[in-house]
This record gives C-alpha cells, structure tokens and sequence, in this order.
C-alpha cells in the first residue's frame, strides 16, 4: 500500500473511517444504536488534487469532512498523512506533532455568517492562530494578515473592521484567507459557496482555484451541489447514507457513472440551458432513510430503479472496475474487476 | 406522555428529598431544643430533667444525624410534624388550617395576573406599535418595577380605607359562604397577581410577535382565514408554550410573594402565620412551612408543565423534539 | 507606511464594536431616561450630607410624626428622624445590597455557567440539578431560611443574594454556550488547536456578555425589590440600619397608613422610580445588543 | 394577445420596507403579464425583491412593509376581474380569494405547517374556509388529493402531525393544501431550496404533473436558473427591485439581452462542462438595498456600462414580447 501511496503521491489516506453517534434515550441515558454518520469510508487524497465529495444532506460528508480536520474522532480507522515523506496516522500523534498536523489541514466551513466570531474583529481572528503556530513577532504577524487579505482581493485595512461589516463572499473570502494563514497543504472546504448568492459563489470559487494554482494547495471539496464540485474537483466521491457509493474522475463520472444511485442524483440537477440532448429523468422515491437505522444490504436498495434480489441481503463492496481501476463502485451491477 | 409523565414524576422525589434534607439541616442548626418540638406541651409540663434525658434517649435524639432525618422524613410522611415550640398546637393542625388559604390566594393571584398578563399581551402584540401596545408596555415597565408591598398598601388604602369597597383587614372563613370570603381575596390576589400579569404581559408580548412571524402563521394567512382565526388557533396556540416556561419560573416568586401580601392585608394565611413563627423563633414551625410551600411551588410547575406538554404534540407523542428528519 | 498605520489606527477607533453599540444606546431614549433616573438617584445618595443636614439615625423626640413641610421635606417618622435624610442614606445601602448581590451572582454564574456550558458531562449536570433545586425554592422563602440561619445583617443579605440569583446568569451563560460552541468559529479555532480555556472564555464568553448584562440589570431590580420586601417584613437588614425597606416597616400598620402616608409613599416611590429606571435600562440594553435589529 | 389570456397583470407595483428610519424600496417599479395556464418563473439572486413581489399579489406582507403604488390585475376564469390593490389585506374579498383561487406555498416546508394541529387538519381548514361541506367530505376530499401527489398511506398519515414528516412529504402536504381548492394559480414561493436534489426533482416532477391534470397556472420563485430551465414557460430576471428582463424561456436562455442576465448564465456552473470553461463571475457585490445607485442599478457592476447608464433605463421590446430594462438593447440589438 505505501509504495502504491508513493506512486500516486497521495498526501491523505483513509481508511476504513468510521464515526458512530451514539443515540442515548431514558432518564439514565441508556445508548439505544448508533447514527452510522460515516461507515467504513477508505478514500486517498492525492497531493495537489481536489477530491470532490458530494451527497445529500445527512450522507455523512460533512462529518467526514471534520474527521479528517480531526473536529470529530473517528470511530475506528486511520487517517494516514503524510509529513515530509513519512505517513503518520493523525489519530495517534502526540500533542507537539497535533499541533503541528493542525497547521497542515485547515478547513473552510458553510456558513459564512457564523464562521467568524461576532465581537471579534478580522485582525484578532487571525492574530491567534499565527501567534500559536509560531508567529512571534507582532509586525511581521500583521504584515502576513495583510498580505492575505490581499491575496483574498480584499483591503489590508480591513484587518480592523467586525465581522458584521461585509458581506457573506466578502466574509468566505476571509475565512479562506484565515484557513491559510499557517500555510496549509490541505483545505477541507465543506459547502464553502452555499450559502452565497450565485453571483457571488463565482467569484469564491475562482478565487479558490486561482489559490490552488498558485500554492499547490490540496483540496477536499464538499458540497450538494454536483455541478459545483464537478467544477472544482478532479475526483469525485459520491456518498449515500455514511457509505462512499461511487468514486471517479470528474470528466468520467458525468458520461461513465456506474451507480445507479450517482446516475438519479445526476438527473435530478436542474441545468441551466436549454435544447440539447434531452436527459433521461431518473425521480427517486420516497425519502433517504435515517442513518440510525439503515436498511440492510445495499443501503441504496429501497430506493434503487434497478434494484434485485441480491441486493436486499448483501451489501456491495467497494471496488474498482474492470477497465478503470481508477474508478471505484459499490454496486452488484457494475463489472467490477473481481466480480 | 405517560412516559413523560412518569419521568417527571419520578423527578420530582429526589428533589423533594433533598429540599428536605436542606430543610431538616436547618431544623439542626437552629437554636432550639429538638424535644420541645416533638413532646406535647402538656406532657412536657409533667415531666422532670431526668424524664427529659431518658425521653431524648428514647426518641432517638442522641442517634446519628441521617437516622434521624430518615425518622423525620418518615414522621412527615405519617402527617406527624411534630409540635410549634411555641404555642404548643400541633403543626399538622396549624398546616390545615391555614394552607388552604393561601393557596387559594396564590391560585386566585395566578388566575388574575394569567388572565391580565395574556390579554393585554396579545392586545399589544396584535397592535404593535399603536397606543395601546406603547400605553401597556410602559405600564408593564411600572408594573413589575413596583415592590408587590407597596402595591397592597396603595390598593388597602383606596379601595379598603378611603373607598371601603373591600374590608381592610382580617380574613376568616367562620360564617362566610363561598361570596363572603372572596371579599377578603379580592385585593391580596390582585395586589399579588400584578407584579406576575406585568411581567408575563412583557412576555407574552414578545412571545406572540415572536410566532407571528413564523411561516404557518403566513400559511394560515394564505389559507384566507379570517384575522381572529389566525390569532387565536394558529398563533396564540403556540405561543402558549413559552409562556408556560415563564409562568413555571415566575411561581415561586408568586409564592413568595404571597407571604408578604399576607402580611399586608393581614390575611390569615400560612405567609403571615410564618412570619409570627421566624419572629417567635418558632423553628420547627417555620421549616415545615418552607418545606411545604416549596413542594406546593415544585408540584404546581410541573402541572403547568404537564399541561402545556399536552398541547404539543411533539412531546405528547414522545420522540425526539426534533422529530423525523 | 506610517501614514497607512495612522489610518488603521483611526480605524480601530472608528468601527469598535463597544462605541458602535454606545451609540445605538445613546439613541435609545427610554434606556437614556433609565440611565439618568439611575445615575441621579446614585448621585444623590452619594451625595446625601450635602443635602440634608439631618443624620438619618439621630433620634428628635420633640419632632415626632411631623407632617412634610417646613424644616422637614418628607416629614419625620415615629421617632422624629428626618425621612428625607433615611431616604438617601437608606438609598445608599439598598442600592449597594441590590448592585453587589447582582454583581456577585454575575460573577459566579457566569464561572460556572461557562465551565458547564463549554465542558459538559457530569459537573454540568450536577449544576443543573442544584439550579433546579435553588430556583423551585420560593426565593423569598430561601432567603428567610438562609438569614434565619446565618443571621441578619448586611453583608449578610448580599452572600444571600449572591447563593440565590447565580441560577438565572448561570442558565444563560450555560445556554449560550451550548449554542455557540456549534458555530463554525468555534470550530475554526478547535482546528487552528487554540486550547480549550482559551476557546470557552476568550472566544466564546464575550459573546454571553451582552445577555449578562441585560440579566444583571434584571437581578439588581429584582435584589433591591427583594431587600425591600425582607426589610418590610422585618426580617431583612437589622432595622437599626436604615435601608428603602425598613423605612417602609412602619407602614405595617394601618393608622400609618392612613395617618402618616409621609412615611411610606416617597420610600415606595423612590423604590420604584430606582427599579424602573434600571429596567428601562436594561430593556434598552436588551434592544441595542438584540442580534436580530440592524 | 388578449387580455383574458392574462391571469394576472401587474402593473408598476412598488413595495417598500421601513427598516428603522431607513426605507428599503424592495420592490420598485415591477411591471409583468402572467399567462394563464403557463409558468412563470421569477429569478434573482436573495434581496432582488422576487418573494415580495408574490406576498403583494397575495397581500402577505409583513408590518413593516407597504404597497405604495402600483395595480395587480386578476382575472379569475367565469368571474370579473378586479385590482387585488384596491383591497386592504384584511378585507373579506382578498380571504375568499386567498386559499380558493391563488394558493401559495412556500420555501421552508418544515416551518409551513403548524406544529400543534394534525397534518389533516390543516387542509381541512382551508377547505371548510372556502366550501361549506360536511367535515367527512373535506376529509374524504384531503386524502384524496394526498393521494393524488402520491403520499403513501394517506389514511392514516391525515392524522399524524408534522414532525412525523419528512422535509419532502411537508411539501407535499403544502401542495395538497395549495391545490385543495382547485385554484386557478399557485405561487411557489422557493419550493425547493430547503430540500435535497432527489427530492427536489420529486416536488418539480410532481407540480408539472399536477398543472397538466388540473390546469392551473404557476409563478415559481427561485434563485436557481437550472429550475426555470426545467420548468417555466415564461421568465422574469429580477435585480435590485426590477424586472431586468422578461421573456419567453428561449428569449432569455437562447437569446439573453440584458448583461445581468448574460452575467447570471455564465457565473454558474454546468454540469457535464467537467470545469473546462472558466466561470465568469459578477464583479463586485449586491448593493445595499437602501443605497440604490441612481440610473440603472446593474450599473456599478456592468462590464457594458456607460454614460448614459446614469439614468435610470427604459423597458423596451425587442421582439415578441421579450423585454428588456437596458440602455444598450435600443432598436433590438445591444450595441457595443
């Protein structure tokens, strides 16, 4: 595994992460089950790639999103990162190399309005962070926030202005400039653009893209959106109910999509053209089911058009096909490479 | 619900106990002789030292703190509570004379200011921004700025001294039907129901605006119900739930209250007859009544909980609040 | 650059938070009015031997009972003590049981509401139950039992206050806290590895501030209220000392009440000008620091 | 066209919100023809003044906010048309026409339905508001339509409340009660914005498929032009309080005129470009509503913009109907 790790230049391996809420009920808090929020997920993030990960809300993107952040502990799993070129397991650091690991992964969260403390101004925001990593000379800190706000095109004198004062792209601007004020190498981006309006969300995302060019940054791009993240990313992991369902480069899985599950959501996007080639529309029945009691099986069996036997009792594994072991599928129906 | 009931339920024991167990820590420290407390005055007067000390010895006075909070509690529990140091009447006596009486006034306080409260709220909160909200929401500032005494004392003397609508002091039940004795509540309850109306007008203001503006209030609006239909079933509903909270919260100040509202109209009540017992060092006397009057505050929130419970649905039908996603 | 550091200086100046949101209480007019009745009435307490030249205690039996007028504004009372006089001597101590038993309960409620609110588990637990436990007790009916315990007398009264009224501080701290510490800041600092202590009371507190405040306005009213009604049942401060509520004791009787209104109607309404200036306060208070206004 | 073949015609409406002392005018000078039977859909980013431009049809409006000028014409079939302005929002007219004959449902599902009442309940009320049938015929009439937009078991699920819905199946309900009353048009004030794609694509499925049964006309409010795409006939793009351009859904989508509607299509991602073509967004931001810029309110974000954007510019037709609010569409060509 590592020499192939090496081969691809993966610069975050996952592996079989799990993050199980307990569901307590009673006077005595008896725990009742588990939310499998994310269960068994194995992805890698190449170095200078972006992994787009996209499902609906509840799928558990989110949560996996802020495991590898380490905001959540995982269940079980590992998460593999590499430092220089040794992998280490994020989830056994002692606390120097933690903080240290924190300076590499950075996260950009939804929404814009919360993301920045209220009666704090932009400077304090930032001053923090830089003084813990290391920052220890006050003008070089300011001259670095500066510079970052700049590189977010926004004023370096706004450094002294409260959150309250700009508008939510200016605000999700600031947030990516204070995920990078300790020079990250990966940015999970979690729904970074949905809460802006659609002239703004443009904006964002260029600008992010015109950041990763320029610094190398890694990202794990998260949203709903699949034409956003189809934007964005280079690879594409489609989640359904804590589970990864289908992961494939973003130019295959538009036209090659193997899951039935990746195909529904894609025909459910509403585009924004007209004429062209008419779509085939897949509408999904009824609702997803609650990840505290997911159906046995193939988790997307209850609501699968093309649904069989098997796939009531046996759950798919996740595997790569035959042609593209590139391209990873979870399905009985896809010729898969050992199927 | 029945679950939630007997959850609630079930809660309210621990409490009790250690209300209690603060109460009967306060019986130790309090400088009086526990053996007053538990002999009839007329067998007391019979006995000698010696009697005494062998009396202590039998009743336990000498055991362990715990064992006798657990004789405490059990003598309690058995509706013996022992005699006022004092006057010598068993409390028990003492206790059903009077508790009646005050919580008939602390109910009838709770109706006035509940019935106040609600209706000049929702008015304000219906008209907002026009004279009535603006005339009753300074009033309401008045209201709960006022000390509760100093509002008895201004109704006693209009209405009781120079109007002499109501009788100015005294309350007795001897002789008086159900008409005669709401004379003397007339003026304590309303005294005491001001300061809560005030306050839960404030509240229930704020809390109507609050749901107003919540989108089925606009569904309802859409569906082309008429205004008062859309106040009362889909608005008012609903916002009897956070008032509920405030009214649970506010009780035991209305309990409180009622003791020094007793004091001013000199309302026979278990306030004022507690009042003579602190200023009488009758110790006994006074825990039992603090006792009491906490778990009369204790059981009448969680009615008013249970109550309001009833009315939604999603803690009627049990389940998370949350409910399905 | 200097020239540019200037600007950012002004700038500091210009967009504080603190002086944006004076503002917006300088354009309140009922939390100025609150405000002046507040400070006036403070003043004039402070201010007290310069204006009357009567000490509230000296004890003029030639003078007893007098109605207003004359040497005496307010009259004199049974004993023949200038009113006036008890009036702002008692207002100095009435305020001071009022503002330190608030300012007390802040302090430990918002310890404790912060701690339990950021770290949750048991110790939260447990201070819920005991909150539970000190509200359902009649408050009035805690204090009796409390001063009865330890006895009367003013520093007592304030330790009282302060064991009673860190419940309503502590269950709003606590609340907010639980709601902040989703928000994405918080979680922003968690991934930059800020610690924890430095999470709960840099980051998350100073955005409890405002609500403690409005709480703390609320708790002084409630306190001087509360001293009021203690002393006018006898049972609060020792009544040698003269507080808004002793003054008040003597209207206990009706022929005071009828004969001698002097006594207690200026107490009564000095009381309630002071509370309803705080509340007034505190109302705007809670309008400036209301997230929902613009 | 004939005027009968208009639903609805608005006329110059202006709705304005006092904030403090400021005055926000978020609807400013809207002029727009709905036809009947067709849909409409209203696009624009949040703030453009879309969604109270719906609440002044139906006179839904908060407190604050006025209806300062303006005329709504409705013309309901078999019946005489009449100006819904002339009315004040209390009035008996306005309530027998809201819930009978414009429905309105709106962007939050879960919010929509009073948590206190049972789910059946609350279409039964609308009916018995408007029709005077017996309680076991509105309720036989509710599970019926609930069964019409396929909700299952709707027998038992009339009395359940609404926490025990999903997000998807409250809107459903919202549908149902929008529809109950066979109304002549349904305003979807954001239908789907709250809720996931998959079941987005349930909620749009199942309104088209409704207005072909029952034949109603629809305005969908939304932010997303993949929506419009999808569903409308007819296409109004708001900004800033004005319709900047209207016309057939070919008009804007084959042949947009207006720069912010040239600008809104380029600035969003489409699916299957695999992000080959570089997004252009809109520069700068959404001006304060309170501040609008004198003249043409695109104009500080116009790569077009000129002199003469200064002042405020006039709606032309270029053609058919297709109408556009910029100075640089004069004579049917945008010059450059």
């Amino acid at each position: 595994m590592n020499n192939q790790n090496e081969a691809r230049d993966v610069l975050l391996d996952l592996k079989n992460i799990k993050k199980y809420y307990p569901i307590q009920a009673g006077i005595f808090r008896k725990t009742v089950g588990h939310v499998k929020a994310v269960d068994d997920v194995s992805l890698y993030v190449k170095k200078g790639e972006t992994l787009g990960l996209v499902g609906e809300s509840g799928c558990g993107k989110t949560t996996l999103g802020k495991c590898i952040v380490r905001l959540h502990r995982p269940t079980s799993g590992e998460l593999r990162y590499k430092f220089g070129n040794k992998y280490r397991n994020l989830l056994s650091l002692n606390k120097k190399e933690s903080l240290d690991a924190r300076k590499k992964i950075q996260m950009v969260f939804q929404d814009p309005y919360s993301s920045l403390n209220p009666v704090k101004n932009i400077f304090t925001a930032f001053d923090e962070p830089l003084k813990i990593h290391g920052w220890s000379n006050a003008d070089e800190r300011k001259d670095r926030i500066a510079e970052l706000l700049e590189s977010v095109n926004l004023r370096a004198d706004y450094m002294y202005r409260y959150p309250n004062e700009f508008s939510g792209g200016q605000r999700q601007r600031i947030c990516i400039a204070r995920a990078m004020c300790v020079n990250p190498e990966l940015i999970v981006c979690d729904e970074p653009v949905s809460a802006l309006d659609v002239s703004i969300q443009a904006q964002v995302l260029n600008l992010m893209k015109d950041l990763q060019k320029e610094l190398g940054l890694t990202y794990v791009f998260i949203a709903h959106d699949l034409s956003v993240v189809e934007y964005m990313s280079d690879r594409i992991a489609v989640m359904y109910l804590g589970k990864v369902v289908e992961l494939a480069s973003a130019k295959r899985l538009y036209y090659h999509f193997e899951h039935p599950y990746t195909e529904a959501l894609l025909s459910a996007i509403p585009i924004p053209k007209i004429g062209g080639e008419k779509r085939q529309r897949i509408v999904l029945e009824g609702d997803v089911p609650s990840p505290a009691n997911p159906p046995a099986g193939c988790r997307f069996h209850t609501r699968c058009h093309k649904s069989m036997d098997i796939c009531k009792t046996q759950a798919p594994t996740f595997r790569p096909l035959k042609n593209d072991p590139d391209h990873m599928v979870a399905c009985h129906l896809a010729d898969t490479a050992d199927a | 619900m029945l679950k939630y009931f007997v959850s609630r339920m079930l809660m309210l024991i621990p409490m009790i106990l250690i209300i209690s167990f603060i109460v009967f820590i306060g019986l130790e420290f309090a400088p009086a002789d526990p053996l007053t407390a538990m002999i009839s005055p007329d067998q007391m007067s019979s006995m000698t030292l010696e009697d005494m000390e062998a009396m202590r010895e039998s009743l336990g006075l000498n055991a362990p703190m715990l064992v006798r909070y657990g004789r405490w509690l059990v003598n309690l529990l058995k509706g013996d509570m022992g005699f006022s140091i004092v006057t010598g009447t068993p409390i028990t006596n003492i206790i059903s004379n009077l508790l009646p009486s005050t919580i008939k006034l602390t109910f009838a306080a709770l109706l006035v200011s509940t019935f106040m409260g609600l209706l000049f709220g929702i008015l304000s909160a219906i008209k907002s921004n026009s004279a009535i909200d603006y005339i009753s929401s300074v009033l309401g500032v008045i209201g709960i700025s006022m000390p509760e005494f100093f509002i008895g004392i201004l109704a006693l003397l209009a209405f009781a001294i120079r109007l002499r609508w109501f009788p100015a002091q005294g309350r007795t039940d001897v002789g008086l039907g159900a008409f005669g004795s709401i004379k003397y509540l007339v003026l304590p309850a309303c005294s005491l129901g001001l300061v809560l109306a005030a306050a839960l007008m404030r509240y229930t203001r704020n809390a109507m605006l609050d749901v107003l503006n919540k989108d089925y209030v606009k569904t309802a609006r859409a569906k082309g119900l008429p205004e008062w239909k859309v106040y009362y079933k889909h608005a008012f509903r609903n916002s009897l739930m956070p008032i509920s909270v405030l009214i649970c919260l506010r009780l035991p100040m209305l309990i409180g209250g009622s003791v020094v509202i007793e004091q001013v109209f000199g309302y026979a009540g278990i306030g004022s007859r507690l009042l003579t017992a602190i200023n009488a060092g009758d110790y006994q006397l006074v825990l039992v009544i603090v006792l009491l009057l906490s778990i009369v505050s204790l059981l009448a929130s969680v009615f008013i909980d249970l109550l309001t419970a009833l009315l939604d649905p999603r803690v009627r039908l049990g389940g998370d609040i949350g409910g399905a996603k | 650059m200097a020239t540019a550091l200037v600007t950012k200086q002004k700038r500091i100046k210009k967009s504080s938070l603190a002086k944006r949101n004076l503002q917006k209480l300088l354009n309140n007019k009922l939390a100025v009015l609150g405000l002046f009745i507040v400070v006036t009435m403070i003043l004039l307490c402070i201010a007290a031997p310069l204006l009357t030249p009567y000490d509230p205690g000296k004890i003029s039996l030639f003078e007893r009972d007098s109605a207003p007028g004359g040497e005496h504004i307010f009259g004199t009372d049974k004993l023949g003590r200038d009113v006036f006089a008890r009036i702002l001597y008692g207002g100095r101590i009435s305020i001071l049981i009022g503002l330190s038993g608030a300012l007390g309960g802040m302090i430990l409620g918002v310890v404790i509401g912060s701690l339990c609110g950021f770290f949750g588990g048991i110790l939260d637990a447990i201070f819920v139950k005991v909150a539970e436990l000190v509200s359902i007790v009649p408050q009035l009916l805690l204090v009796l039992i409390l001063s009865t315990i330890i006895g009367p007398g003013v520093p007592n009264l304030i330790y009282v206050f302060i064991f009673t009224g860190w419940v309503a501080t502590f269950r709003l701290v606590r609340g907010r806290f639980f709601s902040l510490r989703e928000e994405s800041f918080v979680e922003a600092c968690r991934a930059f590895g800020i610690g924890s202590l430095s999470i709960a009371f840099k980051h998350i507190l100073p955005n409890c501030l405002g609500p403690v405040a409005v709480q703390l306005t609320l708790n002084t009213a409630g306190f001087i209220l509360q001293e009021a009604a203690l002393s006018f049942l006898g049972l609060g401060v020792p009544t040698g000392v003269p507080t808004w509520g002793n003054i008040m004791n003597a209207a206990k009787e009706i022929i005071t009440i009828t004969e001698s209104p002097w006594l207690w109607i200026p107490t009564g309404v000095a009381i309630a000008l002071f509370v309803l200036g705080v509340n007034f306060f505190g109302d705007g208070l809670r309008d400036v620091l209301d997230p929902s206004q613009l | 066209m004939n005027k009968q073949d208009y639903i609805l015609s608005i006329k110059d409406l202006k709705t304005q919100f006092k904030v403090g002392k400021r005055i926000v005018k978020a609807v400013d000078g809207v002029t727009l023809d709905v036809r009947r039977g067709k849909t409409l859909g209203l696009v624009g980013e949040s703030g453009c003044g879309k969604s109270v431009t719906a609440h002044s049809i139906m006179q839904l409006l908060p407190k604050a906010a006025t209806i300062v000028d303006g005329e709504i014409q409705f013309r309901p079939k078999d019946k005489p048309e009449f100006n819904i302005l002339k009315y004040k929002r209390t009035d008996k007219k306005l309530r027998s026409m809201r819930g009978k004959q414009i429905s309105m449902i709106f962007q939050d599902p879960m919010s929509s339905l009073n948590p206190v009442y049972r789910v059946g309940d609350q279409i039964v009320e609308n009916i018995r508001q408007h029709e005077n049938i017996s309680k076991k015929q509105a309720i036989k009439k509710t599970v019926d339509m609930l069964k019409m937009l396929s909700i299952p078991m709707a027998e038992e699920r009339i009395k359940d409340y609404p926490h025990q819905f999903s997000g998807g199946m409250k809107q459903r309900v919202m549908i149902a009660m929008g529809l109950i009353s066979d109304p002549e048009l349904l305003i979807a004030d954001e239908p789907t914005t709250a809720l996931d794609v998959t079941i987005q694509a349930q909620i749009l499925d199942l309104m088209r498929h409704m207005q072909d049964q029952l034949g109603f006309t629809i305005i969908i409010i939304t932010h997303n032009m993949g929506i419009v795409a999808d569903m409308a006939d007819d296409i109004a793009v708001m900004y800033m309080g004005k319709i900047m351009e209207y016309g057939t859904k070919e008009d804007i989508f084959l042949r947009p005129s207006h720069p912010y509607t040239k600008a809104l299509l380029k600035s969003v991602p489409v699916l299957g470009n695999g992000g080959n073509e570089r997004l252009e967004p809109i520069r700068g931001n959404t001006p304060d509503p309170s501040e609008m810029p004198e003249g043409c309110s695109f104009m500080p974000r116009c790569d077009m913009a000129t002199e003469a954007c200064n002042k405020a510019a006039p709606n032309v037709d270029i053609g058919g109907g297709h109408m556009v609010r910029c100075w640089h569409s004069k004579g049917g060509a945008p010059h450059e």
